[in-house]
């Protein structure tokens, strides 16, 4: 299996571990990620007004980049992945944004939406399967019990994402399963962790961030795995006394290659 | 042109007749002209090692021919289908309009048939042999010492042009290979109608319409026009018009005959074929096709037996008739 | 005889449920619309055959115009959605014979819309009279 | 030929004021087949009439037309007085000349012209009139209702004490339906049990009715009065006849870890069971998902515990036909799932319930004996959060829930909090709620109770996420009064789910040929004046299958269902309207295209044998129309390729009769 | 600008339709960053409606919301008040000079952890 990868800023800067882990998991699965040649930002956030164009190019050029090359795009980043994947369907169902779009990228050629986004546990899920995955496991994680925290990102809107029940996700849930380590279900697993509201008002990021790390230890977890840098850095900076860790790092380690290998 | 032989159909034929699995072959057999194809019945072998026919002239349509000549008859009936023929079997059937016991059905392959007029476009009047060499067709005609060789492809028949599919819908036994459904340019005629104005589009049907000398061959030879009784024939239809009465009758004729088959037409283009005065009728009925497709999703009649047309259907969100003016969109 | 201003004739098939109903009621509020309006009763938009619009233009009919009941309202369930279909088709082809698609029309009327019964035949009065006589149909064959 | 006469009504200065009556009457003297034309005051009056029929004595009239007021009006007076005059009712045609001509044009010449060429069309349009007599057929005195609950049970008890013959079918072991599952009932607060027990009995041990339990119906064929119902009676592996309902196998059954649906899974059954104590009829039924035996073939203790020998592990499926003359359809509703509602943390917390599940939590019967208690530990809550309008209300858009409002919830969520409030008084109980819908009797002073006298917190917002967190339910939500977001540390939560129809009831509909809306409610023939009627005639509809429904609705819905079921059921013969299609056998192509759009199923194709002109006989599939079931829409008749099949009374002749009447 | 364009103008950007909102308050119910806003969703979709936007546009409320997007997820008639709140915050923001963060903010605001990524949202939201 190939696709084309899309890292984001963050992943090759404080978020390292989420791109290095996810890289080798991948191979370790048999997956081919691609990273895509001069990538450029994602555009950081999916701005929902229909009359902003240009700062969803740099989406599009992703997508356009994947569908040149004809594979599937796959992206780690909870931010990068909903960018593009609500980018990918605004092309798809709205006609006046599609074109507004083509306009501009007159030079790289059109885009017409037909590039396929997973997020990288879509893709465990959808292309690798976790019954494959247990499998590939060295050594399970088995008396862990791990809280899943999903954030707003990577579920809503949920007729978008497309990725898991907004309400009742149960992806990473499986994914732990399958690592042989206990999920613990808690509420707040998909509210917000206060995001880059932390620059404006520091406050209702500990707010927020605090309450679900105390929901999630109510409900049993000793560590709390996510898909976000941002959903990381506001658990961790407020209160998080315990493990916050990228789920790839979690899947490197049940995968057996969490420590550097020699190449 | 056609890759599969008179010889290996008349083989097919005769052997089927032989093992017993069939007692009648329905067949092309040759007219005054070898371009005037006549279909015919055979029932022994030797009628048909002398009269069967098959070559670029044989587009007759022949599932229509099933409603009457399976009718009456002890044992089956061999019909060859072309793969334009199929889609009207199908249609017969899913109408219940013949039994399909009665009959065995063999696909063969076609390239296409030859427009006899556009070859007389070429080779003039006067014609009086066309032979094929295996690439090409060879004319002869009263007028000339040596046959003029044509191109196949110069002289395609229009439906052949715009062909749907080469893929066989329904057999019992194929010979030579299936085809696929083709992305056919058949509907870009239609689109150039519709994009006149109305008076160009009245000025060309009225030039169309106008020579229409009410002859019914496009009724009778189409493979959805099977009515026990014909509307046309029915003194209490209301529309009963054995012979012109006046001018008007003809075109209501052809308005309420499209939408008569309207939802049935498979699109075999018999119609057109037919027609004395070179009428493009076929056009009517893919207008009707285009705009089911467009309004109600794509439907092709005859793709599968049983299968409920866009007429005899509905849903809550369907246009409404004004709206079906308006929707640029989605002809665009 | 002085000579007559020109009148449209216009056509009009309503359901009995409905349409007729709302006719009925548009009669007793006393609400005026062009006599060049005659109605036919059938019992649903979808006992009309195209035949008989067809017939009817030919027999000097300047518009045609066919009422039932609104979509989900059809005293027999779902007669007017094949209404809604049949009429689509014929009035495009019509269009694509290049008949002016402003002597067709199909209107949803209920029976407590007597109002929009006589504003409908109005408006569609004037638009029919607005292309004088219907002469293509029968053109269509007289090529000049 | 025909022999017309034509009468114009004056109606007064009606018709008279803007149309020359006379000069109407002159004017259609010279139609083809007119032999007598007149005009007269008021024809519709006794002395008009009496015209009328002298006048068909005297001219041997055959036909005739009627120019007056909208036949919607008098059509079937002047049918009467036809028929008096001993002419066939069909062989009168109104001329609509009041409501489409005199009251909506105002100047006399244009009114009179008009009025001659509606009456030329009506005149047209007799000349082809055949006489016609509406089929007859008989009258199945017998009748069936689906369902089991409070409606099939009124609706069955109702026709019973008329007289008829009735049976239910119901799915589950017992009838009772969900009102036994209910604890009290509102504005009232009577035990449902108290009042809907006697009834279970009553309608069990009424000599008129027969109750198939645990059985379903699997096929419906024919017509009004005529119907034929396939009754699939499922296996229970118990001999109903012989089982004493003394419960001995119950007490002994060893597999006693399966969810009782009862008290919707908040407690455990055996593989055997009664569904509940007052369960009609009161006998055992096997589990075949959990039975060991019928697993395994290892285990027997029912058989052997049971006395009376009543179990029987080789027992089949068993299939019944039955005719019927009218069919009841009352298969009530279900609350919908909360699945896709988890920011309300249903699948994640067990205090998290349903208010269904609610009911059962507070009735004596239930997996507490009627003591509330929270299912995770089975303490007492002491704060309780009622949510309203959970998946009712929504946008018609949504996945998730129901464009409509669901009726119930708010009664009954004032009654739950109340009854909280009056036996724990301890114990806050809030309300969200979007609005309070109490329209009903004594309904609003209900609500207003709760509130005043109970001290129930009615909250106007909704409840936006619960998150569980040990053993409280973190609770936020808005109170849009006040302007501010609460955070309620709650013991318990109820959702109001919204309703929605049986999930049988889109295949028995089906069956029916019965249509119901996207919702799945069957629908009504007529939405104010046939409530209780579905548009495929001799089914009726009993409560909440049509939609969501309160008990005292339900119950009088029901009793008008039974009545109209009676009236129908009293009828020795049933007289059908005779403007129906028929199709003519020679021109018939069989093509199936009239029954694809036919809404009432009632056309059917047989082989049939025709001489041909050459002496030969061939077979043909043509179509036949059943005029019972026919309801006359004409619908076939535009499919028909052919013009085979036309419509009695609209025939295709008449109607372009017509059109060349008006556009001569 | 006035109050009716401005309002058709919010309505289009967003793509929301405020009249299918039945006042239910599931979005402020539900939403994370109520107590830090002085108007809340609800009242974005009210007050949007009424054509009373120039408060919302003054008020801090708009740099609050975290576009979560729980109140659009939630709401039982489909309006989503966070695509109108971002409309309204791009209708404050791209007027002259009112972009709300300017890059010389930053560097009080750094610490060694931050992402890029919050960075980058922060600027597109709250900067023209």
């Amino acid at each position: 299996m190939k696709f084309s990868y899309f890292p984001g800023c963050t992943l090759k800067n404080k978020a390292k571990d989420l791109d290095r882990y996810a890289l080798r998991c991948a191979e370790a699965l048999g997956v081919t990620l691609e990273e895509i040649e001069n990538w450029q930002c994602c555009g950081g956030v999916f701005t929902t007004a229909k009359d902003e164009i240009a700062t969803k190019l740099s989406s599009v050029r992703i997508l356009k980049a994947a569908k040149d090359k004809e594979q599937p795009l796959v992206t780690v980043c909870s931010a990068c992945h909903n960018v593009v994947k609500q980018t990918n369907h605004a092309i798809l169902t709205d006609k006046e944004f599609s074109d507004k779009v083509n306009r501009y990228m007159a030079d790289d050629g059109r885009y017409d939406g037909s590039t396929e986004v997973y997020h990288y546990l879509e893709m465990l899920r959808d292309l690798v399967g976790f019954d494959a995955l247990r499998e590939k496991v060295k050594s399970p994680l088995s008396g862990k019990k791990i809280a899943a925290y999903y954030g707003c990102l990577l579920l809503r809107p949920g007729s978008v994402m497309k990725m898991d029940d907004p309400e009742n996700p149960s992806i990473m849930e499986d994914m732990i399963r399958a690592i042989g380590a206990e999920p613990v279900i808690f509420a707040n697993r998909n509210e917000c962790c206060g995001g880059y509201v932390v620059m404006e008002s520091p406050s209702l990021a500990e707010k927020k961030s605090g309450d679900i790390v105390r929901n999630a230890k109510v409900q049993g977890a000793d560590m709390i795995v996510t898909a976000c840098p941002l959903c990381r850095y506001n658990l961790m900076k407020n209160g998080a006394d315990i493990p916050v860790i990228y789920f790839t790092e979690l899947l490197a380690e049940a995968l057996g290659v969490k420590e550097d290998t020699n190449e | 042109m056609q890759k599969i032989t008179k010889e290996q159909l008349t083989e097919k034929a005769v052997s089927l007749l032989r093992d017993g699995t069939v007692t009648h072959v329905l067949g092309w057999s040759a007219g005054e002209f070898d371009y005037d194809i006549t279909p015919a019945v055979f029932s022994d072998e030797a009628s048909l090692r002398k009269s069967f026919v098959w070559n670029d002239f044989c587009g007759a349509n022949f599932s229509k021919y099933l409603v009457s000549k399976t009718r009456g008859i002890e044992g089956k009936l061999l019909v060859f289908l072309k793969p334009c023929d199929t889609y009207s079997f199908n249609q017969l059937l899913t109408e219940h309009r013949f039994d399909r016991e009665k009959v065995y059905a063999i696909g063969i392959p076609c390239e296409g048939m030859a427009d006899i007029d556009k070859v007389k476009a070429i080779c003039g009047d006067g014609i009086s042999s066309v032979n094929c060499d295996g690439e090409k067709l060879l004319v002869q005609s009263i007028y000339e010492d040596a046959p003029i060789s044509v191109s196949p492809s110069d002289v395609l028949a229009e439906r052949c042009v715009n062909c749907k599919s080469k893929k066989h819908v329904a057999y019992d036994e194929l010979m030579g290979e299936d085809g696929d459904v083709l992305d056919s340019a058949r509907f870009d005629e239609v689109s150039r109608i519709e994009a006149m104005s109305p008076d160009e589009r009245f000025l060309f049907w009225q030039n169309e319409l106008s020579r229409c000398i009410r002859c019914n061959a496009c009724r009778d030879a189409c493979p959805a026009c099977t009515c026990e009784v014909c509307v046309f024939n029915n003194p209490r239809s209301g529309v009963e018009n054995k012979s012109p009465a006046n001018n008007f009758e003809e075109q209501m004729f052809h308005i309420i005959r499209a939408f008569h088959v309207a939802g049935r037409c498979t699109d075999c283009g018999e119609c057109s074929r037919v027609c004395p005065q070179n009428i493009p009728l076929h056009l009517l009925n893919r207008k009707f096709i285009k705009e089911m497709n467009e309004c109600y999703g794509e439907y092709q009649a005859g793709e599968t037996v049983g299968s409920k047309s866009p007429l005899t259907d509905y849903t809550l969100e369907d246009l409404e008739p004004g709206e079906v003016f308006d929707r640029g969109d989605i002809n665009a | 005889m002085q000579v007559k201003e020109y009148k449209p004739l216009i056509v009009a098939f309503c359901c009995n449920w409905c349409s007729y109903a709302g006719a009925d009621l548009a009669g007793n509020n006393r609400l005026n619309y062009p006599a060049e309006v005659k109605i036919i009763r059938v019992p649903c938009s979808c006992r009309v055959n195209p035949m008989f619009i067809l017939r009817a233009f030919q027999r000097g009919a300047d518009g045609v115009i066919l009422c039932g009941c609104h979509p989900g309202d059809c005293h027999y369930t779902s007669g007017n959605y094949f209404t809604r279909r049949r009429m689509a088709m014929l009035f495009s082809m019509l269009d694509f014979l290049g008949i002016e698609r402003e002597r067709t029309r199909v209107e949803w009327v209920s029976a407590a819309e007597g109002a929009k019964f006589a504003a409908t035949m109005t408006e569609f009065a004037e638009q029919v009279a607005a292309l004088g006589e219907n002469k293509r149909l029968e053109d269509l064959r007289c090529k000049k | 030929m025909q022999r017309i006469g034509v009468f114009v009504c004056w109606c007064g200065s009606n018709i008279a004021g803007t149309v020359d009556v006379a000069a109407v009457a002159d004017a259609l003297k010279n139609e083809p087949g007119v032999v007598f034309s007149t005009d007269y005051q008021y024809m519709c009056s006794q002395a008009g009439q009496d015209l009328i029929v002298s006048s068909v004595k005297e001219y041997s009239l055959t036909g005739l037309v009627i120019c007056s007021c909208s036949p919607r009006m008098h059509e079937v007076t002047f049918r009467k007085t036809a028929a008096a005059a001993g002419l066939n009712p069909y062989m009168v045609e109104i001329a609509n000349i009041r409501e489409q001509c005199s009251w909506v044009h105002k100047e006399m010449p244009i009114g009179t012209e008009k009025a001659i060429i509606l009456g030329k069309a009506a005149v047209a349009k007799v000349n082809l009139n055949a006489p016609l007599t509406p089929g007859e057929s008989p009258v199945t005195k017998r009748a069936l209702v689906i369902g089991g609950g409070i409606a099939g049970i009124q609706t069955a008890l109702d026709i019973a004490d008329a007289g008829f013959p009735v049976d239910i079918v119901e799915k589950k072991p017992t009838i009772g339906g969900k009102m036994a599952q209910l604890d009290k009932t509102f504005p009232t607060l009577d035990c449902a049990a108290c009042i809907l027990t006697p009834k279970m009995v009553d309608v069990a041990q009424h000599e008129n009715v027969r109750i198939f339990s645990y059985s379903e119906v699997t096929d419906v064929k024919g017509f009004i009065g005529n119907f034929d119902v396939t009754i699939k009676k499922n296996a229970r592996y118990v001999n109903e006849d012989i089982c004493t309902g003394c419960g001995d196998c119950v007490t002994k059954c060893p597999q006693k870890k399966v969810p009782n649906e009862f008290n919707l899974g908040m407690d455990n059954r055996s593989a055997i069971y009664i569904p509940f104590a007052q369960a009609v009829p009161k006998v055992a039924t096997i589990d075949p998902a959990h039975c060991t035996m019928l697993k395994t073939g290892k285990c027997g203790v029912c058989s052997k515990v049971c006395k009376a020998k009543a179990i029987d592990y080789t027992q089949k499926d068993e299939y019944i036909t039955e005719k019927y003359g009218a069919i009841v359809v009352a298969t009530g509703f279900d609350p919908i799932s909360m699945d896709k509602f988890d920011e309300f943390a249903y699948s994640q917390s067990p205090d998290v319930i349903t208010s269904l599940e609610f009911e059962r939590l507070t009735n004596a019967a239930g997996p507490t004996a009627g003591k509330l208690l929270r299912p995770s530990d089975g303490e007492h809550p002491q704060k309780i959060v009622f949510v309203q309008c959970v998946g009712s209300r929504c946008d018609s858009c949504s996945e998730k829930g129901k464009e409509y409002c669901s009726k119930i919830c708010c009664m009954y969520t004032a009654k739950h909090a109340m009854l909280t409030r009056d036996k724990y008084p301890d114990t806050e109980v809030y309300v969200f709620y979007i609005d309070v819908r109490t329209p009903g009797k004594n309904f609003d002073e209900f609500y207003r109770r709760a509130v005043e006298e109970y001290g129930v917190h009615y909250i106007k917002g909704m409840v936006g996420k619960v998150t569980p967190e040990g053993k409280k339910l973190m609770v936020r939500a808005s109170d849009l009064l006040d302007g501010k977001q609460l955070n309620i540390d709650a013991d318990l939560v109820v959702l109001a789910a919204a309703i929605e129809p049986d999930k049988s009831a889109r295949s028995l509909a089906t069956m029916l040929t019965a249509s119901m809306d996207t919702n799945d409610f069957f629908t009504e023939a007529h939405p104010k004046l046939r409530p209780v009627e579905s548009p495929t005639a001799g089914v009726f509809l009993s409560g909440t299958c049509q939609g969501p429904k309160d008990i005292p609705e339900t119950v009088s819905q029901a009793g008008a269902a039974a009545a109209k079921v009676i009236g129908l059921l009293a009828k020795d013969k049933l007289k059908g309207n005779p403007c129906v299609a028929s199709s003519d056998e020679l021109m018939c192509n069989g093509c199936s295209s009239c029954e694809k759009v036919c809404p009432y199923g009632a056309i059917t194709y047989e082989d049939k044998e025709f001489r041909m002109p050459d002496r030969t006989t061939r077979i043909r599939r043509v179509a036949s129309v059943n005029p019972a079931v026919c309801q006359g829409c004409g619908c076939c008749t535009v499919a028909c390729p052919s013009g085979a099949m036309d419509l009695r009374g609209f025939m295709n002749e008449q109607i372009m009769a017509e059109v060349d009447a008006i556009c001569k | 600008m006035n109050k009716k364009y401005l309002r058709d103008d919010i309505i289009r950007m967003s793509g929301v339709n405020p009249k299918k909102c039945m006042r239910c308050g599931k979005c402020s119910g539900t939403c994370p960053a109520y107590d830090e806003m002085e108007y809340h969703p609800h009242q974005f979709v009210s007050m949007v409606e009424n054509g009373d936007i120039e408060p919302l546009l003054s008020s801090d409320s708009l740099y609050r919301c975290l576009t979560c997007f729980a109140c659009a997820e939630r709401c039982p008639r489909g309006v989503e008040p966070a695509k109108l709140i971002e409309a309204v915050r791009l209708t404050a923001i791209r007027r002259q000079g009112a972009n709300r963060l300017t890059p010389s903010d930053i560097p009080a605001m750094l610490d060694e952890d931050i992402p890029q990524q919050a960075l980058v949202s922060a600027f597109r939201k709250y900067t023209k």
